[in-house]
């Protein structure tokens, strides 16, 4: 319908249709009546991931950054770091903050407002999936007990919402910080100052903390859960692992999840985490 | 600078308790005036009181539900519960407890008995000694019953987790800050099922599924601490 | 109605009618009635004070504490204390700040949300009845003049609003002021630092302030006002006292006030303040 | 480091004024183009403006009463209107203002004239030098009149207090910094009631009633400025 | 109407019909139509502002202030200073502020809440004018560089809307500033500290920026729209001049300009503002 | 302290242009899944994306219009798009780019087409180096386009200045902070008309109109590459 010379009727009646075919809505029960069957709206199999792309150092203005695409799930995290004061409960230790936020076209649910509540669960999964696996070596971040410590800022920007936030927020957190360089630090007048455009050091990390994310759906449990798998689950829960343990977990969803469910998605996220880990590790040594 | 503190002494935690002791605990069943249900809930030296409004219309409109009523949750500390004041108005980690919160207690509440109406859960923490979220939710459960809520059982919660490389139940005081894992989960007993999950902290996979089985055996000793509240209370309203 | 096995039908039946007792609304024009006829609608006479329960150090964590139950109006009052910085006009101070919430389950018809104009109100009135009596020797409480003073936060939680929320959270402030007892003070590269867990001295007190609250309906004036009189009130006169003198005012209602009605008030709140700070005493001495 | 001021000096306050004067004071009514009533009320350094928006229809709608007209007050404060810039946007101290403001209105206005509607009243502060309140109420209850709000009187304010031990009229200036009791009310004269009270000091029983007694005869005088503005208004008005 | 007993019937009617006659709307259509006919609703010339009235020094609470008129349009400008730090990346210079606010009796179609995009887009383009001209001489701010600068608050309350606050605002702004007297700096204990109640010198100033506004009806340009010609407007531009040179300009509305018409008015502008600047300099040599 | 920064050396700019050159530039259409329409537009190192959602219901309602669409734009910069984190949340910044990238690109849209409805634009500043909102109007004309919204043009946004006294095209870098005038613009180039015009910084009159000219042929440029942008769009889909 765009009135523009070089689009032809026909472009635009294609563009039409397009959007019609959007439109409709995939039935939670026709995703219960296949995966009772085995079946997978994508064909995916139970454990099986999306195809991910991780792009990092995107945006040269932030100290790290990272583009996750998990299908058409779309996020940016970026990495600002500066001088700060520590904690009282732990003088000796630099600061993290992770916040997520929905760029109001991630999702037409979507309205613009305060942070809703996915967003703070989504970034304090992150948050915590990194803080509880000791992942960032935070003691290395001190620069004068009691004084002057890095503060880290993670900040996670959704583009496109298409499942599985959780997961690609922390892998685009992970990917960010395994690649972020640090300000050069400078004093002035005794004082230390992070240099606004020279950069130094990585942060200090002592391993990859992942999240991997599992969905029951009736009786089946798939990993990796799309858009709709999401609008037809009964229950989530998503687990943090680094180097063969497990790091943090977080159950999601209004329906409850027996021990020995539980226990399934524990094990199979030992297994993706590495899994994951290793295309995050690939992307370091490019 | 930093002193070493010592959690476990004789396989004896800092507060005299075994590894798998619960704190000495109150549970309280209408315990407010102008509430529709309302309850009182301490573990050592965390408490939580909880009321229930409702069910009642839904304000704003459009967040009504033809077929079922809403759960509304919202979890607050007062200022004075930590020992830094916590400023009044809910945080981010507030916000969630209250997601989480309203997620432990859906399973068991047949909200189809009340469409288009809205059943508001608030709780309030008076004193902050670890596991609040738990105590929290317990208090809820047994306010939902107060109110006359319709449910299929209640809801019972509880903290395990590690310290000093022991697994124990019921994580308080010093173990909060200094220990290495903390664990709450929320049970809906009688379907064996579990309907709040969170872990912070390392562990293997072996020692999550100890400890996994730990919180489920606290939160069915709470289970039975709550039932009995729920029958003094109506013993006494029956003897009135 | 809870499918509870341990629960009777009978139970299940007490329990509905109490619900509808409970709902039946007390008619304005029947207090008003009454009252001309010399009654209140729970047979106090005008100037008595339903039972008051007071419970003070019930928060571990707070300074002070106190429950306060009148009637079935219940609120909890927290002292924390901080060390902070005074303020330019009275460099030798220590600085007081008082606020109170309703807890949402205080009351059916309150909406969670902002503070309301009544919290304020409440937090304002109780806080200039402990400022202007001068009741805490805010000059003991500076540590270095122009530098490092007490900070003294009051906060009023209010569980359950029955009427008459202004003497009940008065009560309860005096009564946690009275108790509490003051971090020890500690100090860490010549900086006074709060101790966390540690306390010492007692808040230094010059006398015991009291709200005592009256309210006009029709003609006739009655104190300690439950949720029912405050409905028909036409006007309300809060009086702080001290020591057999006046030291705060608090008008409310959309009706005036003669000359003589508050010259009555005035006369009765000496009297029954007196009352009032007796009971507090006993507490003490307990 | 503090110096000691006198406030009183041969039985003459630091201004020049005996114990029982006002400030000079000017009154104007219909001083904005754009508002259904408009006042301007000066007292001393002290400036207020009303303005009445109304009556309109009520927005949000559940907030309107079916058999009468609400009342909104704001007051306000200039950022500049203070030795200290005063940040935009109401403090705890402004909204407690609003509310005894409209409190102190409400007794005079006929609001069963206009069911369903509200009646909006703001005061701007633009000058504080004391007293804000008072000259707010007094530009208020002229802005009703000049809107033509049915009204059974006009309201009008004004304090008394204490300085060094000295019972006096309308506080002023240093006499609020240093002053023992601020002593603000409200007056319905056709009535002889007291719409609004505060007192913040500390005063006996004896000292009380003299100068609640001080303050009527203060507001009293107010009221006649108060209607000599508005006969200035309607004569101009007539005369047009 | 109003039941007072020296106002009689006749007076409330006439009253009543002023209030009618206010509520007449003024129709778009015939502004336009008068216009093209070479005609202002209030007779003026396309180029001609309605009369002006500025008075400086009304509050003396502020270090300046001044309210303007432009006809029945009419604002209040405060300064407050106070000394601050300066910016990172202007460490020699003072640091400057301005915020508007509509009291809400401005105009009946305003409803209190947060500031309008009207609001803040006054301020901007108020700041820019000043900021953007270089009439205030910052460097002259400077206490300390790198530690202590003078902080500039100017603050616009609007009080009455009939048209073109921008120009009123920014009138009132400069009136403020030409005319305001900074606060006497102190030392104590070697800390500058801004005396509460002495003024001292005058705020350094390098001339006289104004702004002038234009709106493009039709085909026709006029300077200083009233209010119900803006209502009728299809574009606005607001530029600031200071000494023969433009500094600033910010366009509203939802129609474009052409080339030539923002061309046109960038010469009436310097012309204009030439004008404005006399009354305002008028206003300094009284 | 400060050391001189030369902007220009041997009539190139700092990063090598010529006075009148843009920065490389590359525009995308249709690069979100989730939204009606989308486009990405970087311009050097500035990196905008911009998405439409609508035309839809308009909540609340009250805001609707009974004879046309109205048209939301939020302007937004990711926290780690500056130097500095910038703070989430609009500041006022923000909210009056919001508003001018508006009032820059109703013209060009047939509102009339859907009426009662709301058009929503929402544009992310991904990494922020000079002229977002130049480019941010440049992603949202791209994405309307892409969302089917009927529109008379595409609007084209394009910035000029001054710096070291020299009239330039595109300010970018160090210019931004050093250079003496930043003139954005947004043009409507069907109608040659300007839609959005902000000037901060000194010119004379003869200054300011080479400056006028010279955005006005800058955004002709970028009018030609977001045509492109939209062929390939289109062409692709075509060959699906």
């Amino acid at each position: 319908m765009i009135l523009f010379d070089s689009i032809s009727a026909k472009e635009q009646s294609s563009f039409a249709i397009r959007k019609v075919i959007e439109m409709i809505e995939i039935d939670a029960n026709l995703i219960k009546a296949m995966l009772r069957n085995g079946k997978r709206i994508d064909n995916r199999k139970s454990d099986e991931y999306r195809e991910i792309s991780i792009k990092p150092e995107i945006v040269q203005q932030a100290e790290g950054s990272a583009e996750v695409r998990l299908g058409n799930t779309h996020v940016v995290a970026g990495i600002k770091m500066s001088i700060g004061t520590p904690y009282s409960d732990s003088i000796d230790k630099g600061v993290m903050s992770v916040s997520a936020e929905f760029v109001p076209f991630a999702s037409p649910e979507f309205d613009s407002g305060p942070p809703s509540e996915e967003s703070i669960e989504l970034a304090r999964v992150v948050d915590r999936a990194i803080r509880e696996s000791k992942m960032v070596a935070f003691e290395k971040l001190c620069i004068k007990e009691n004084e002057h410590v890095w503060m880290v800022n993670i900040d996670i920007d959704i583009l496109s919402d298409d499942g599985n936030l959780i997961d690609a927020a922390s892998l685009a957190a992970a990917a960010a910080l395994m690649t972020a360089k640090m300000p050069k630090l400078e004093m002035i007048n005794d004082k230390p100052v992070a240099s606004k455009e020279e950069r130094a050091d990585r942060i200090p990390l002592t391993g990859i903390a992942v999240t991997t994310t599992f969905v029951k759906i009736g009786n089946v449990i798939v990993a990796d859960p799309g858009l709709t798998e999401i609008s037809a689950m009964d229950a989530r829960l998503s687990i943090g692992t680094l180097d063969g343990k497990l790091c943090s977990m977080q159950k999601g969803g209004s329906v409850g999840l027996t021990v020995e469910e539980i226990e399934q998605m524990a094990d199979m996220a030992l297994e993706k985490g590495d899994e994951l880990r290793k295309e995050l590790e690939k992307l370091v040594l490019n | 600078m930093k002193e070493e503190i010592k959690l476990i002494k004789n396989n004896k935690r800092i507060d005299g308790r075994k590894f798998t002791d619960l704190r000495p605990l109150e549970a309280k069943v209408g315990v407010l005036k102008r509430a529709d249900g309302s309850a009182y809930f301490r573990i050592g030296n965390t408490i939580a009181i909880a009321g229930v409004m409702g069910p009642r219309k839904v304000h704003p409109k459009h967040m009504e539900k033809a077929d079922r009523a809403i759960l509304r949750t919202e979890y607050r500390m007062a200022p004075f519960s930590t020992w830094e004041r916590s400023r009044p108005g809910p945080n981010r980690r507030a916000h969630e407890i209250s997601m989480v919160t309203r997620k432990a207690l859906e399973p068991v509440i047949f909200l189809e008995e009340f469409p288009k109406t809205a059943i508001n859960v608030y709780i309030e923490i008076l004193q902050a000694d670890a596991s609040t979220r738990c105590a929290g939710i317990n208090a809820a459960a047994l306010a939902l019953a107060d109110a006359g809520i319709p449910m299929k059982d209640l809801v019972s919660s509880c903290s395990a987790g590690i310290i000093e490389g022991q697994i124990v139940l019921d994580i308080a005081g010093q173990e909060d800050c200094h220990g290495e894992l903390d664990f709450p989960i929320a049970y809906y007993p009688k379907k064996k099922h579990i309907t709040l999950l969170q872990m912070d902290g390392i562990a293997t996979n072996e020692q999550f599924k100890k400890i996994l089985h730990l919180a489920v055996s606290g939160a069915e000793k709470i289970y039975e601490e709550q039932k009995k509240a729920l029958r003094q209370k109506y013993q006494a309203e029956l003897n009135q």
